[in-house]
């Protein structure tokens, strides 16, 4: 006892359309500060969660954190997940000279052209995901690609992405047609239809959760998946979509996760998914608390290599910081404050006597080193 | 960019391709009509924009959801799990008409729409607390998950039978409120309530029965969207804009107007982000300003009639 | 026991008090008429004895029976009808529709009145069936809305300004008409400002000042009294 | 005399059913003309022709001289043609006085003042048109609590306000008790006297129309069946059957 | 009458001289929520010159907010041009682009203007989210040029606080003016004001442009109080929070909106804090205000007071 105790700000959604996201990752975030504070905090402090909704509105997430910083004085801020509502956040860090660290908003702004001393990132981003995508077209031997993304920032940067690591890792394989949906699209009938009269026989995408759901359960009747492999990001062989599509997941499909309740890269991660399981009363837990906990994780870390909370020395820990995760460990690039967390590729099989499905065989792709 | 698009549009001379967009755009519509027309009795005759009626419809999938897994999805629980949802959601806006939404009547509509807007807040929390932040898969219904052989080409089985029903509720809706008696007293209580009761109408119950139809039909709406939907928190929030916007074309209340309305934003959306991929976002709001500069009271509505 | 009996009501809309304690009794097959000048509370009475405008004191009896502060449809189905002076049609409906909105089988069966009769009634409503309630003319809306509240087939009729906007030659016919209904047994509680209407159709005559009843009496006693005729009716 | 307000070969049908057929009818200065005709006949259908609020099929209308056809509402106000209506058409969640207040205000061209105080504005002739019209008691009421008698009187207040030359009135005194009538008729025959203004209306009160006229138009099925002094339309036969009937007739 | 206008006049001065002592109480947070407010004040107070005062409902006002903040933003930023410049001819961008939109809104009225002006109002939003090379796109427009005077917390309160005020004393003035008069007839009765002269679309018009103007100041100032503008500014969810909070306060009045402007979002500010259903406590609230405040908080107040009056 005695030191006063760290105030963790931390800003996810939790209301309205995001919550599927920022609940679990909310649940994650917990458990980290649980079991810091359970082995004495950090410093001799306990961590103090303060919670916000972020909605999905940037100017409601920047007055929030603002709100955090002002009034509660929290030493640090985590969450965060569409890009803008990161970039916000990002923004009130840099002027009021607290940390922020962008647990799942994947712009490659945060860390690039928006990069700011304040700002780190234990995602990842859009350049990593494109660049394992492009692996996988050469293993599947894709030639004549359709790529389909949503009409914004993620969508975007993503469809960038392939594009750059194409020439290097699948040189004969062609984009023909790109499709960008919007945001929020429900009905994607004319994009299937169009993907089926392009006559591509792989089709690239990073439409996530909702979108890919509608997409495969209206693409499904068309005989769509037989015609098909289906290369996306978006985390699709992630828990919550897998075992919610169960029997209507498509065949043919090859996804990414953070995590997978079922695979334990580590000891580690066993012990964390135990942890887990306990406080969502359930084995099959989701992907993103993971990335909450690292996040908690790797500030309590560069507190404790500083010896102080004083904002400029944690980061100065932080640069070039390495710490053990479930999955691994992580490493800060000094100078772009990006994480190099790596992601599970693979092909979701269908089990026996089981409608669920699973990432068979589990591969770990580390970020693609410069 | 360009060349890629110039590739959509040389789809548009493929004789399949266009059956298929055909068939995309009537079975579009069609969905949104069935959601639409609730809305429309609604604003007829209630003269309430009912913005919980996105909500409504959410919350019918969700009630879909729950009977089709309570019933281990046996055989026929998907159209069990479609009356539930009319029924759950009929009483619901029995509750919410009689316990609330009634001392309103005589209130600007403003205040009408928001009180429609608290009660969006309300549902979607409620349905939040009820079934979490998940998100839910409701399977087609037995024999509807494959498609039908037309020769040339096949079209999914399920969005055909969804165009059969929305065809089906248009012709109901328009017999039962142009035909019956009980029709003209509803087309009566949108124009002079008090006059209405005294010539012996119980209006209130017909405001009542209206609320419960029409939300009822929310409710059915979003179950039948279930199947071809992720059902999860937000999906009222694209659909209510949709149905406006149908509302809006068609002209205010009229039930030919949001069908008309509706296969408009069908084809309209199905061939505009073709035609104009990067105009996808705007595509319906676009449909609605150019119908509104060319016919302000939309298709079938008309100015209030002014003092003589 | 009378039809109807209103007694000693007192009516205020908001906080603007309209009626202070006004009685008046209506006999079956009974005209009585309420005539003052504008704004002493006709209508309110009127919307009183509705239920539209349900008094705060005083009581109404029906037939034996109190509606006071009951629903507007009830008193509807308990037999009264009204014709409001603002007549109220409802303006999307076509004139054939308002009719059969206003239709309701009379209490004591028998056949009631029929289009066809209503018709004979106002001839010129005939040939505008189909035409939108909205668009008619001043006067034929006028003959609509008693049209329709006819077809209900009320025991008690109440009409508050009926000939108001209406072609001289159509308020002599409509005229004749109601004296026809009210041998028919049709009692009539009419609000007028034509005072040779009045005189004509009515049994009893009461006037209204500032919301009370200030004389009461029958046409014969009324006409022979230019005294209250000036004091109340003219200027 | 001058004219004042012409209508020429006025022609207007809805749907197919001709409202109005061939109407030209005329106004002289300070002539008190009176059109009437059976329920239905066109006569409103004729007003909101004259004044912009329905456009003619053919035909013309001219106020003082000028073609007006086609013509906003608003502009034709503006040159002096002011109207009251024949159903109540007033603002009535506005006071009494700022009813009359308003129409002053956009009389003088000040309805797009943004930064004059609008308060301060015409209070004293505010209050003289209603005192002319006998509202000044109920000067701070809201004016849709008034009752029907008195909220036509507003209307004609209103109708004043714009300083008009020309006064259409629709059934002005429709609604009114006899004394009320009475009141009306002298205050309207003071007004257009006072002000040398000119009237064309409505009513279906005989006694109105045969008390101040001094021509009579008769429309039927929106045709004009006669035009002339008070005396001969009385005696007119085809004007006694379609419209007067025989109380009136006789007289 | 006159008296009333004194008193407001006082009431005011007196609530702009508290205003200006907050900073003195030394929270940063207090400082930056009632910026936040008097920003949210100023947008509710223009929403309101086209709901209360001419009677057209709005669902698109977050439009003008957003192509103030934009402009103001891209100016300061990309252009590097000082505030004198970039504020007023961002004021003016939105006055414009609302005399465009204006022009065809007004011709329709009630439900089909709400939609109208919807549809136009998600216009903007699509541009500013697909034209990613000016506005940023959804990403939003991070890292806002604001002048020295202004970037710190107190100079941009005080800045807020002159603007507002200014702001918020014209718009007394348009909504008492003879305009202002003319415009609540129109509201009650389209068609009559027509007869007396009024070109009321014209009118109509003018509130419209005047409503769209000073929203442009409201979203300027939020540009660069956030360093950022963002497309969410522009969506429609955001016209449907001001007008909420005109209606809270009390269309009828004045100052209501303003007032709706701060209870609304310190109440959601509040809830946030401490639950995460906050939509449901916000829509219980709503409820209650409408079922038992017809006449928002204003309304409530003047019925205390004149039953306080009757009493004494
Ligand atoms: N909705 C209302 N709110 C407040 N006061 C009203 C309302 N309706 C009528 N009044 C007032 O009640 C009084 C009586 O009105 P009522 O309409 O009953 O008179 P009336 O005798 O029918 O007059 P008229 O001959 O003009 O029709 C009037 O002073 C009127 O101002
Ligand atoms: N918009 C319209 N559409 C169709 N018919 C119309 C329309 N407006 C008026 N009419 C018809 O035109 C005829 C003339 O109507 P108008 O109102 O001019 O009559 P009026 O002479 O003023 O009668 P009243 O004395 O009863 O007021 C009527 O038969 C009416 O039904
Ligand atoms: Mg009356
Ligand atoms: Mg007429």
């Amino acid at each position: 006892a005695g030191a006063a105790d760290i105030k963790i700000g931390v800003l996810y959604p939790i209301s309205g359309g995001g919550a599927i996201y920022g609940g679990p990752a909310m649940r994650g975030h917990d458990l980290a500060v649980e079991e810091i504070n359970a082995t004495g905090g950090v410093l001799g402090s306990k961590f103090v969660t303060v919670a916000r909704d972020s909605k999905i509105n940037p100017a409601a997430a920047a007055a929030a954190a603002k709100e955090l910083i002002t009034k509660e004085g929290v030493n640090v801020i985590l969450g965060g997940l569409a890009s803008s509502v990161g970039l916000a956040i990002s923004e009130v860090a840099r002027r009021e000279e607290v940390i922020y660290i962008a647990t799942i908003p994947k712009t490659i702004k945060l860390t690039t052209s928006k990069l700011h001393p304040y700002v780190f990132r234990t995602a990842s981003n859009t350049d990593f995901e494109g660049d394992a995508m492009a692996q996988i077209v050469k293993k599947v031997n894709g030639k004549k690609l359709c790529d389909i993304q949503l009409d914004y920032a993620y969508g975007h940067d993503l469809g960038d992405g392939i594009a750059k690591a194409l020439p290097k890792h699948a040189p004969g394989a062609n984009i023909v047609m790109k499709l960008r949906p919007k945001l929020g699209a429900t009905d994607f009938n004319a994009y299937i239809t169009q993907i089926m009269g392009a006559g591509c026989e792989t089709v690239v995408s990073g439409l996530w959760g909702n979108h890919f759901v509608n997409f495969a359960k209206q693409a499904a009747p068309f005989g769509f998946f037989k015609d098909h492999v289906y290369i996306t990001g978006g985390e699709i062989a992630s828990h919550e979509v897998a075992s919610k599509l169960a029997g209507d997941y498509p065949d043919n499909v090859w996804s990414n996760t953070y995590e997978l309740w079922y695979h334990s890269p580590t000891g580690a991660h066993k012990k964390f998914q135990a942890r887990l399981a306990k406080k969502a009363g359930t084995n099959a837990t989701a992907m993103w608390p993971v990335l909450a906990y690292n996040g908690v994780m790797l500030y309590k870390a560069a507190v404790e290599k500083a010896g102080s909370t004083d904002a400029a020395k944690v980061i100065k820990a932080m640069e070039g910081l390495t710490i053990d995760t479930p999955m691994g460990s992580l490493t800060v690039d000094a100078k772009s404050h990006q994480t190099n967390t790596g992601q599970f590729w693979g092909p979701m099989k269908k089990q026996s006597g089981e409608a669920y499905r699973r990432m068979e065989p589990v591969t770990f792709v580390p970020p693609p080193s410069k | 960019m360009l060349a890629i698009g110039v590739e959509a549009m040389s789809m548009l001379s493929n004789p399949t391709f266009l059956f298929y967009q055909f068939m995309n755009s009537i079975s579009l519509g069609m969905n949104l009509f069935i959601i639409a027309t609730g809305l429309t009795l609604i604003l007829g005759v209630l003269r309430v924009i009912n913005f919980a009626h996105g909500a409504f419809f959410m919350f019918g999938a969700y009630v879909c959801w729950s009977t089709v897994t309570f019933l281990g999805g046996a055989v026929g629980s998907f159209w069990l799990g479609v009356v539930a949802a009319a029924v759950v959601l009929g009483a619901m806006a029995f509750v919410i008409e009689r316990g609330l939404l009634r001392y309103l009547y005589g209130r600007e509509h403003l205040t009408q729409l928001l009180f429609t807007f608290a009660i969006v807040l309300i549902v979607g929390d409620v349905a939040k607390m009820i079934w979490g932040t998940d998100q839910y898969n409701v399977p087609y219904p037995h024999g509807l998950g494959g498609a039908v052989d037309f020769g040339f080409a096949k079209y999914p089985s399920y969005p055909l039978l969804l165009c059969v029903i929305g065809l089906v509720v248009a012709v109901g809706m328009w017999l039962a409120l142009s035909k019956t008696r009980w029709g003209r007293i509803i087309r009566a209580a949108t124009q002079d309530r008090e006059m209405l009761a005294a010539l012996g109408m119980n209006v209130p119950l017909v405001y009542t029965g209206v609320f419960v139809i029409g939300s009822a039909l929310a409710g059915i709406g979003g179950a039948l969207a279930a199947p071809r939907v992720a059902v999860s928190p937000g999906m009222d929030a694209t659909i209510i804009i949709e149905c406006f916007i149908i509302v809006i074309i068609g002209g205010l209340g009229s039930l030919w107007g949001s069908f008309l309305g509706a296969l408009a934003l069908g084809f309209v959306t199905m061939f505009g982000t073709v035609i104009f991929p990067d105009w996808e976002l705007v595509l319906a709001y676009i449909l609605m300003l150019g119908l509104l500069l060319w016919r302000p009271w939309g298709l079938f509505g008309h100015e209030e009639e002014e003092p003589h | 026991m009378a039809q109807l009996e209103v007694d000693n009501i007192r009516t205020a809309y908001g906080l603007s008090k309209v009626l202070f304690g006004v009685s008046l009794t209506v006999e079956p097959g009974e005209v009585v008429a309420l005539v003052g000048r504008n704004g002493v509370g006709k209508t309110t009475t009127m919307r009183s004895i509705m239920g539209m405008a349900p008094p705060q004191e005083g009581s109404i009896r029906w037939i034996d029976r109190d509606i006071t502060g009951i629903p507007v449809h009830h008193v509807a189905k308990l037999g009264i009808g009204y014709v409001p002076e603002d007549r109220r049609i409802f303006p999307e409906l076509t004139v054939w529709e308002n009719l059969d909105i206003g239709r309701r089988p009379p209490m004591d069966g028998g056949d009631g009145w029929s289009e066809e009769q209503v018709f004979e009634l106002f001839p010129d409503l005939k040939d505008i069936q189909e035409r939108k309630g909205g668009v008619l003319s001043g006067g034929q809306q006028q003959m609509l809305t008693i049209a329709r509240s006819l077809m209900g087939n009320p025991k008690l009729l109440l009409l508050d300004e009926p000939s108001e906007g209406l072609a001289p030659i159509v308020v002599e016919s409509l005229r004749d008409r109601i004296q026809m209904l009210k041998t028919g047994g049709l009692s009539i509680v009419l609000a007028e400002q034509n005072l040779d209407f009045v005189l004509f159709l009515s049994d009893r005559v009461h006037i209204l000042e500032k919301g009370e009843v200030v004389y009461t009496g029958t046409p014969a006693e009324l006409r022979d009294n230019p005294d209250v005729q000036t004091k109340y009716l003219t200027v | 005399m001058e004219t004042v307000l012409q209508t020429d070969q006025a022609t207007k049908a809805f749907e197919g059913f001709v409202a109005i057929n061939n109407v030209s009818i005329d106004l002289k200065k300070g002539e008190k003309h009176a059109i009437i005709g059976p329920n239905g006949a066109g006569k409103t259908t004729l007003f909101n022709l004259i004044t912009g609020h329905l456009s003619l099929d053919s035909g013309s209308v001219s106020f003082e001289g000028k073609d007006i056809t086609g013509t906003a509402p608003h502009r034709i106000v503006k040159l002096g043609l002011a109207r009251s209506f024949q159903r109540i058409n007033i603002y009535p969640r506005m006071t009494v006085f700022e009813n009359v207040q308003v129409a002053l205000i956009a009389r003088d061209g000040r309805s797009f003042h943004l930064f004059t105080l609008g308060h301060s504005l015409n209070r004293e002739e505010s209050a003289e048109l209603l005192e002319l019209v006998g509202l000044s008691d109920e000067a701070e009421e809201m004016a849709g609590e008034l009752a029907y008698g008195k909220q036509k009187q507003l209307e004609l207040a209103i109708s004043l306000a714009s300083n008009p030359r020309v006064l259409l009135l629709d059934e002005p005194t429709a609604g009114m008790s006899p004394a009320e009538t009475v009141e009306a008729i002298k205050l309207i025959e003071e007004i257009t006297e006072a002000r040398g203004l000119a009237l064309l209306f409505t009513e279906h009160d005989m006694g109105v129309v045969f008390g101040i006229s001094d021509r009579i138009s008769v429309l039927h099925h929106g045709e004009l069946i006669f035009s002339g002094p008070p005396d001969h339309v009385r005696e007119d036969p085809e004007v006694r059957r379609v419209y007067l009937g025989q109380s009136h007739g006789a007289a | 009458m006159q008296t009333g206008y004194k008193t407001t006049f006082w009431i005011s001065c007196a609530i702009v001289l508290l205003l200006l002592l907050v900073p003195t109480l030394g929270s940063k947070y207090l400082i930056d929520l009632t910026t936040e407010i008097l920003i949210y004040a100023l947008f509710a107070l223009s929403l309101n010159v086209l709901i209360g005062y001419s009677g057209n409902i709005s669902f698109g006002h977050a439009a003008y907010f957003a192509i103030g903040g934009y402009s103001c933003a891209i100016l300061l930023t990309t252009y590097e041009l000082p505030l004198i410049i970039s504020m007023p001819a961002a004021i003016i961008l939105s006055g414009l682009a609302a005399a465009f939109v204006g022009y065809f809104c007004v011709k329709l009225t009630d439900i089909y203007f709400a939609m109208l002006t919807l549809a136009f109002g998600m216009l903007v939003w699509a541009v500013a989210f697909k034209w990613r090379a000016v506005t940023g796109g959804d990403d939003g427009f991070v890292g806002v040029n604001v002048p020295a005077f202004i970037d710190n917390r107190y100079g941009f309160f005080y800045f807020t606080l002159f603007v507002v005020t200014v702001s918020a004393a014209l718009l007394w003035l348009i909504c008492h003016s003879a305009f202002g008069r003319t415009l609540v007839a129109v509201r009650e009765n389209r068609v009559r004001a027509g007869f007396v002269g009024v070109n009321t679309t014209r009118l109509r018009h003018t509130a419209f442009v005047v409503a769209g103007t000073f929203a442009g100041i409201a979203g300027s100032l939020f540009a660069m109080y956030n360093r950022g503008v963002y497309v969410e500014s522009a969506f429609w969810t955001e016209s449907g929070q001001v007008l909420i909070m005109a209606l809270l306060g009390g269309l009828y009045s004045f100052f209501g909106p303003a007032l709706g402007a701060a209870v609304l979002y310190t109440l959601q500010v509040g809830i946030n804090q401490y639950t995460e259903y906050w939509p449901v406590v916000l829509g219980i609230i709503l409820l209650i205000i409408l079922m038992f405040l017809p006449d928002g908080i204003i309304g409530l107040a003047q019925k205390l007071r004149s039953q306080f009056s009757r009493k004494a």
